[in-house]
C-alpha cells in the first residue's frame, strides 16, 4: 500500500514540477510552486522522512512563494509596466 | 488487508483528490487558484493524518500540525496579493465533512491521551482555517 | 517501481532546466531553478528508502525497528536550506536588476556582450 | 595541542569574525570594523600556515587528519595534506591582502552596513578554506555552495550599477545549477557505495568494476566543479561576473576561487575515481585534455579582443584555467606540482593586475583601454606594476608563474609533444593583451584606437568608481598590495624551498593509496619518488620566448591596430558570449553531454 | 543565440543528459532494497549519544560541520540580501497606506499568531526527539510573525519587529554555533565534539551539544528569515524608485536602507 501512495505522490510531484515550469506568469507560478512544496512534503512523509517533509513544507510552501510574490509585486508596481521594457531608473547614460 | 493498509488506502482518497486541484491551480482563474491553494493544504492535512496512523507513527502528526498552521496563513497571504478571497462552498463543505470524517475515526483508533488531544487540535485548526479563508463576505475586507 | 523514483528525479531536473532555458521572465527563471533543485531532494530520499522501513526517530518506535537511511535525510535538509537561501539571494538581485534595467526579460538585458 | 586539531579552526575563526562583525558592525566606525576583519583573517592565515608547516614536517601519523567532533569514520574528515593546506594558506593570505587593499576602498560603505563587506569576505574565506581542506564529498558541496552564495552577493554588491547585477545573476544561476548537478552525482555515488568520504567511497568503488553508474557519477560531479573552474563550455558566467564585481572581490574570484574548481576536479578524481573501479586514466586524460585545450584557446582569443580591462583580465583567467586543467589532465605528480606552483604564481600576478585596474577605475571612472589612452601617464608607479604583472603573466623567468608554467609544460610535453607550444602561445597572447593595454594606457604609445574599427556590440569599460569620488592621490595600500603580491610571486620562483615543498605536495596528492591509508588507517606514508619543479634550460628559454612573443604582439597591436578582417572572423565566437542566462544554461547541459561523450569509452 | 538555436543546444544536451542519467538509474540498486553502511553506522552512533531523532543527531552531532556550513550559507545569504536590497541613493520611502481587514480574518490571524509561534517553538525544542528542529521550527516561527501583516498592516508588523535586534540575533546564533564548537576544543576534545552529558533517550534534555546547537540554529533561522522577509516587504511596500508616482515621500535624504531605526527613535 505504501508503494501505491509513493507512486501517486511521485506522479503528483512530477506533474506539479511540469506545471510550475509551464506557467510562465510568475504570480501563477508561485501558487503552483507552493502546491509542489506540499506535494513534495507528502512524498517525503511516505518515504519516511518527516523531518525533511517539515522543512519542505516551511520553505517550499510558505517562504519561497512569499518571496516570489513580494518580488512580483515590487517589479509590477509601477503602472503600465507589466512585462515590457521601460525607462531604467539607474543613472543616465 | 491489514488495518494499517486500510488507513493508507483511506489516505489515497484525499491524495487522488489533489490531482484535479493541481489542474485548477495551474489553469484556473485567480479565484479558482486561490480555492485550489486552500483545498491543497486541507487535503494534504488529511492525507498526513491518515498516513501517520497507517504507519503507526504518532510523531508524524507534527507535519499535519504545521500544515494546519501554515496552510491558512499561506492562503491569506495569497489573498492579499491576488486581491481576491472567493466565497467557496466546496472548501467549506470539504472541511466540515472531510475533517470530522477523518479525525473522529482516528481518535477512536488512538484512544484517549495526548495524541488524541493533538489530533482534535489539528482538526479544529483545519476547519477554522478553511472556514475563515472561504468565508462569505470576506471578499471586500482583504482587498484593501 | 524499481527505477521510477530515480526517473522522476531526472524528469524534474530536465523540465526545470528547460524552463530556465526558455524563460522570458527572470522571476520565473528563479522559480524554475527551485524546481530543478527539488530533483535533488527526490533523488536523495529515494536512494535512502528501504521497503518496510520507518523513520529513524525513536521517540515512538522501538530502537530495533527497520529504519530508512538517516544520512540522506540530513543531507536533504541541508540541501533545502541551501535552496531557499539561493532563491532569496537571486530574487534580491532580480529586484535590483528590474530597477536598473527596467525589465526582467533576459532577452532585453544587453549590458554584457562579447 | 595536536596540529590536526587546528584544521577546523581554519574554517571556524573567520566565521566567528563574520558573526562578530555583523553583530557589532552597525555601531562600529569603519576603521574598527576594518581592523577587526583584518585581525580575524590574519589569525586564520596564521593557523593555516601552521597546519601547512606541520604538513611539510609530518609526525608519525603522516600529514594532519582530523575527524570533526571526534567521530572517527562516522563524521566529516578534514585533511591537511600539503596541497590542500597550501591552498588554504594561499586563500587566507590573499584575503588578508584584499582586506588591506579595500581599507581605503569603498570610501562610502552602505550606511549602517559598515561591517557587511569584511564580514562577507571572511565567510568567503571560510568557504574556500573549508573546500580546500575537506575530505568529504557532501561537505565539499556545502562549502562549494557557501563560497558561491557569498560570491554572488559580493559580485552584486554595487546595486546602483546595472552591470554588476546582471553579472551576479548569471553567476548565481549557472553556479547553483552546477552545484545541483554535482549533488545528483554525489547522490548516485552514495547509492552505490553508501559512503560520503573521498577515501571511503574510493575504497568501496574499487571492490566492483566500473559501469554506467560510476561514469554518470563522475560526469555529474565533475560538471559542477568545471562550472566553478570555468572550463569551456561552462565558462560564460566568469567574464560577466569578474568584469563587474568590485575590484577586491575580483582579486579573490580570479586569484583563487576559480582555481579551487580545478583543485576539486583533481582531488575528486585522484581520491575517488582513479582506482580500478573508477574511470581509467586514459579516459580522464582525454576528456580533460580536450576541455583544457578548448578553454585555453578560447580564453586567449577572447582575452585579446577585449577593451574592458577587467573583462580582459577575466578572459585571461579563463585561458590560464585551461592550462591548469591540462596540467591536471596529464595525471603525473609533476603535472600536479607544476600546476600548483603555476596557480600560486598566477594568483599573486592576477590579483596584482586587478588591483592596478581598480586604481584606474577609481581615478578615471573607466577601465576602457581606448578611453584611457595615454591618460595614465601621470601614474608611472602603477604603470610599472602593470607592465611587470603582464610580463609575469606571460611566464617570464624567474617569476613563480614562470617556473610553474615551465614545470607544467614540461610535464604536459610527456603526454603530447605539441602541448608546450600551446602553453607558450596562450601565455604569450594573454600577457601580450595585458602589455598592449598597459602600453596604451600608461604610455600612450601608438595611434589612438578609433571605436568604429570594432564591429558589433561589445562591453565597453565605463563604470562608476568604487570609492566615494574619483581619487586624487593614490592611497598607499592601493599601491603596496599589488607590489607585495608581485614580490611574493617573484619569491615563489626563486626560493628553492617553495619548489621542493610543492614537488612533495604533488607527489603526496597523486598517491591515492597513501591518501586513503593516511585518512582511514592513520598510517604515515613515505613520499613517493618525484621530481620537484626546477629551472631547466628549456623552461627558461620557453619562458623568455613567451615573454618576447608577448612584447612583440603588444607592440605590433599598438603600432597597427586591429585588422577588421580578423575581428570579423572572430565575431561568431564573440557572439556566443551573449550575456543571456538561457544561453549559458543551455551550454551547461550541452557541456554535460559533451563530457559524457568524451568519457563514454570508459564503460567496458 | 536565437531562441531556436538555444532550444536546440538544450535539446541536444538534454538528450545526452537523459541517456547518461537513465543508464545510471538502471545500474542503481532497485528502489528500497539496499541498506547503506554509513546509514547503519549513523543509527548506532546516534543511539550511543542518546539522541532519539537520528536525523537531528546526524545534523547536529555526526555531521555538525555540514550544518555549520549550512548555517553560514543562510547567514551570508541574509547579509547579502540586506546589502543587495538596501535603499539605494536615489530612492525614497513612502508610508504604506493602512489596510482595512475583514473582522473574521483579523480575528483568525490574531488568534492563530500566538499559537503558530508556539508551534514553531515546540518544533524547535523537540528537535532531538521528534521530527523537526531548529531549522523547521525557526521557519514556522518566522512565517507566523507575518500573520500580523495579514491581521493588520505593514506598520503593525514593523512595530513589533525591531529589525536590529533580529539582525543581532542572527549573528548571535551563528556565533553561538561556532563558540559551542570551540568550547569543545578548549575542553581538550575535537572541534564540535559532543562534550556535554547525553541525558536520557527521548527527553527534552537529551543529546548533549546537539541540543545546544539545535537551539543556536533555531535562533539564527528565526531571526534570519524574519530579516530576509522584512527586506523583501520593505522593497515591495515601502521603498519607492525615483519617478514612481503616488504618496508623499517621507525622507528623500535617507540613504541607509533601514527605516525601522528612524521609526524607533521617533
Amino acid at each position: 500500500m505504501t508503494d501505491v501512495l509513493i507512486v501517486v505522490a511521485l506522479l503528483l510531484v512530477a506533474g506539479a514540477a511540469t506545471a510550475a515550469v509551464l506557467n510562465r506568469d510568475p504570480m501563477r507560478q508561485a501558487l503552483v510552486l507552493s502546491f509542489l512544496g506540499l506535494a513534495l512534503a507528502l512524498l517525503f512523509t511516505f518515504l519516511q522522512a518527516p523531518d525533511v517533509a517539515l522543512s519542505q513544507l516551511a520553505v517550499g510552501s510558505a517562504v519561497t512563494p512569499l518571496m516570489i510574490l513580494l518580488t512580483v509585486r515590487k517589479v509590477r508596481r509601477r503602472p503600465g509596466s507589466g512585462d515590457g521594457v521601460d525607462k531604467p531608473a539607474g543613472r543616465e547614460r | 488487508m491489514s488495518t494499517s493498509d486500510g488507513w493508507l488506502a483511506a489516505a489515497l482518497v484525499p491524495l487522488l483528490a489533489l490531482v484535479p486541484v493541481l489542474w485548477r491551480i495551474a489553469y484556473g482563474s485567480p479565484g479558482d487558484r486561490l480555492i485550489g491553494q486552500n483545498l491543497t493544504s486541507l487535503l494534504a492535512g488529511l492525507v498526513l493524518l491518515l498516513a501517520a496512523q497507517g504507519f503507526h507513527r504518532t510523531s508524524y502528526n507534527d507535519v499535519a500540525l504545521v500544515v494546519s498552521v501554515l496552510g491558512p496563513t499561506g492562503t491569506l497571504i495569497y489573498a492579499r496579493f491576488l486581491d481576491v478571497l472567493p466565497d467557496s462552498r466546496l472548501v467549506r463543505w470539504t472541511a466540515l465533512v472531510g475533517v470530522p470524517a477523518t479525525v473522529l475515526p482516528l481518535c477512536v483508533a488512538t484512544g484517549p491521551g495526548r495524541a488524541m488531544a493533538k489530533l482534535l487540535l489539528i482538526g479544529v485548526l483545519l476547519i477554522a482555517g478553511s472556514v475563515v479563508t472561504s468565508g462569505r463576505g470576506a471578499r471586500e475586507g482583504v482587498t484593501a | 517501481m524499481t527505477v521510477l523514483p530515480y526517473l522522476v528525479a531526472g524528469w524534474i531536473f530536465l523540465i526545470g532546466v528547460y524552463g530556465l532555458v526558455t524563460s522570458r521572465d527572470l522571476i520565473h527563471a528563479v522559480g524554475c531553478l527551485a524546481v530543478t533543485q527539488s530533483s535533488t531532494y527526490v533523488l536523495l530520499l529515494a536512494v535512502g528508502y528501504r521497503n518496510g522501513g520507518t523513520a529513524p526517530v525513536f521517540a515512538d518506535a522501538p530502537t530495533d525497528s527497520r529504519v530508512v537511511d538517516p544520512v540522506v535525510q540530513a543531507l536533504a535538509l541541508t540541501d533545502i536550506v541551501v535552496g531557499a537561501t539561493v532563491t532569496a539571494l537571486l530574487l534580491a538581485l532580480v529586484v535590483q536588476l528590474r530597477k536598473r534595467h527596467g525589465t526582467v526579460d533576459p532577452d532585453a538585458l544587453s549590458e554584457l556582450k562579447g | 595541542m595536536d596540529t590536526a586539531r587546528l584544521l577546523p579552526l581554519v574554517v571556524a575563526v573567520p566565521l566567528l569574525g563574520a558573526a562578530v562583525l555583523v553583530a557589532t558592525g552597525r555601531r562600529l566606525p569603519r576603521l574598527v570594523s576594518d581592523i577587526v576583519g583584518c585581525a580575524f583573517a590574519a589569525a586564520t592565515a596564521a593557523t593555516a600556515l601552521l597546519v601547512l608547516f606541520r604538513a611539510g614536517h609530518p609526525g608519525p601519523g603522516g600529514y594532519p587528519v582530523e575527524w570533526v567532533g571526534g567521530w572517527q569514520r562516522v563524521g566529516i574528515v578534514l585533511v591537511g595534506d600539503p596541497l590542500g593546506a597550501g591552498l588554504a594558506a594561499l586563500v587566507s593570505l590573499l584575503v588578508v591582502a584584499v582586506l588591506v587593499y579595500s581599507w581605503r576602498y569603498f570610501e562610502e560603505p552602505p550606511r549602517r552596513h559598515t561591517g557587511s563587506f569584511p564580514a562577507l569576505i571572511l565567510v568567503f574565506q571560510a568557504g574556500m578554506c573549508g573546500f580546500a581542506l575537506t575530505g568529504d564529498l557532501f561537505n565539499a558541496f556545502v562549502f562549494f555552495e557557501l563560497m558561491g552564495v557569498v560570491a554572488y552577493a559580493l559580485t552584486g554588491f554595487r546595486v546602483e550599477e546595472p552591470k554588476p547585477l546582471q553579472g551576479a545573476l548569471a553567476f548565481g544561476v549557472v553556479n547553483s545549477l552546477g552545484a545541483y548537478v554535482t549533488l545528483l552525482g554525489i547522490t548516485l555515488l552514495y547509492a552505490r557505495t553508501g559512503e560520503l568520504g573521498f577515501a571511503q567511497i574510493g575504497r568501496r568503488l574499487d571492490t566492483e568494476g566500473p559501469d554506467g553508474l560510476v561514469l554518470a557519477a563522475f560526469v555529474l560531479v565533475t560538471t559542477g566543479l568545471l562550472v566553478k573552474a570555468a572550463a569551456v563550455p561552462f565558462h560564460f558566467w566568469l567574464p560577466d561576473a569578474h568584469a563587474v564585481a568590485p575590484t577586491p572581490v575580483c582579486m579573490l574570484l580570479s586569484g583563487v576561487m576559480v582555481e579551487l574548481g580545478v583543485y576539486g576536479v583533481a582531488r575528486v578524481y585522484w581520491t575517488v575515481f582513479s582506482g580500478p573501479g573508477g574511470l581509467s586514466h586514459p579516459d580522464f586524460t582525454r576528456a580533460l585534455l580536450v576541455l583544457g585545450v578548448l578553454t585555453a584557446l578560447l580564453g586567449a582569443v577572447m582575452c585579446w579582443q577585449q577593451r574592458h580591462l577587467k573583462r580582459l583580465l577575466a578572459f585571461s583567467t579563463v585561458a590560464h584555467t585551461g592550462l591548469f586543467l591540462i596540467g591536471v589532465a596529464v595525471l603525473t605528480p609533476e603535472g600536479i606540482s607544476g600546476t600548483a606552483l603555476y596557480v600560486l604564481g598566477h594568483a599573486g600576478v592576477k590579483a596584482a593586475l586587478f588591483a592596478c585596474a581598480g586604481v584606474l577605475l577609481d581615478r578615471y571612472a573607466t577601465v576602457d583601454e581606448h578611453e584611457l589612452f595615454g591618460r595614465a601617464r601621470e601614474l608611472p608607479a602603477v604603470g610599472v606594476l602593470f607592465a611587470v604583472g603582464g610580463l609575469a603573466l606571460s611566464g617570464l623567468p624567474p617569476f613563480g608563474s614562470g617556473l610553474g608554467k615551465a614545470a607544467a609544460e614540461e610535464a604536459a610535453g610527456h603526454t603530447a609533444v605539441w602541448l608546450p607550444a600551446l602553453y607558450v602561445l596562450v601565455s604569450a597572447v594573454t600577457g601580450g593583451a595585458v602589455l598592449r593595454a598597459g602600453l596604451r594606457i600608461f604610455a600612450g604609445v601608438g595611434r589612438r584606437p578609433r571605436d568604429e574599427e570594432e564591429g558589433g556590440p561589445e562591453t565597453t569599460g565605463e563604470e562608476e568608481p568604487e570609492t566615494g569620488g574619483r581619487l586624487g592621490r593614490i592611497p598607499m595600500p592601493l599601491l603596496a598590495v599589488p607590489a607585495g603580491l608581485l614580490a611574493a610571486s617573484l619569491a615563489l620562483g626563486v626560493v628553492p624551498a617553495v619548489a621542493s615543498a610543492v614537488g612533495r605536495a604533488g607527489a603526496l596528492f597523486t598517491d591515492t593509496g597513501g591518501y586513503r591509508r593516511t585518512v582511514l588507517d592513520g598510517h604515515a606514508e613515505a613520499v613517493p619518488a618525484h621530481v620537484p619543479p626546477h629551472w631547466q634550460l628549456t623552461g627558461i628559454l620557453l619562458g623568455l620566448l613567451s615573454a618576447a612573443l608577448a612584447i612583440t604582439l603588444a607592440t605590433l597591436a599598438v603600432r597597427r591596430p586591429v585588422h577588421t578582417g580578423t575581428a570579423a572572423l572572430l565575431a561568431p565566437v564573440r557572439r556566443l558570449q551573449s550575456g543571456h542566462i538561457g544561453d549559458y544554461v543551455a551550454w551547461l547541459i550541452a557541456g554535460t553531454a559533451l563530457l559524457t561523450a568524451l568519457t563514454v569509452p570508459g564503460v567496458r | 543565440m536565437s531562441p531556436r538555436v538555444r532550444l536546440w543546444v538544450f535539446l541536444v544536451g538534454a538528450a545526452g543528459f537523459a541517456a547518461l542519467f537513465a543508464a545510471a538509474c538502471l545500474d542503481l540498486p532497485a528502489f528500497g532494497t539496499v541498506p547503506h553502511p554509513y546509514g547503519v553506522r549513523a543509527v548506532h552512533a546516534a543511539l550511543s549519544h542518546h539522541t532519539a531523532n537520528v536525523i537531528a543527531s546526524v545534523n547536529f552531532d555526526l555531521r555538525a560541520f555540514d550544518t555549520l556550513g549550512e548555517e553560514s550559507i543562510l547567514f551570508s545569504a541574509v547579509i547579502g540580501t540586506v546589502v543587495l536590497l538596501r535603499q539605494a541613493r536615489d530612492e525614497h520611502r513612502k508610508d504604506p497606506e493602512p489596510a482595512t481587514v475583514h473582522p473574521p480574518v483579523r480575528r483568525f490571524a490574531l488568534l492563530t499568531l500566538p499559537f503558530a509561534l508556539l508551534v514553531g517553538l515546540y518544533v524547535i525544542a523537540h528537535g532531538q526527539i521528534s521530527p523537526g528542529g531548529g531549522f523547521q521550527g525557526g521557519v514556522v516561527a518566522a512565517t507566523a510573525l507575518h500573520l500580523l501583516y495579514i491581521a493588520a498592516d505593514y506598520r503593525a508588523l514593523e512595530r513589533v519587529r525591531p529589525l536590529t535586534l533580529y539582525e543581532i540575533g542572527e549573528a548571535a546564533g551563528e556565533a553561538a554555533y561556532v563558540i559551542t564548537g570551540l568550547a569543545a576544543v578548549l575542553a581538550g576534545s575535537a572541534f564540535l565534539a559532543n562534550v556535554l552529558p547525553f541525558g536520557t533517550l527521548a527527553t527534552l534534555s537529551s543529546g548533549g551539544t546537539a541540543m545546544v546547537l539545535n537551539a543556536a540554529v533555531g535562533l539564527e533561522v528565526t531571526s534570519g528569515i524574519v530579516v530576509l522577509l522584512a527586506r523583501f516587504l520593505d522593497q515591495a511596500v515601502e521603498i519607492e524608485e525615483p519617478g514612481e508616482g503616488g504618496g508623499s515621500p517621507r525622507d528623500t535624504r535617507d540613504s541607509g536602507g533601514n527605516g525601522d531605526d528612524e521609526r524607533e527613535r521617533a
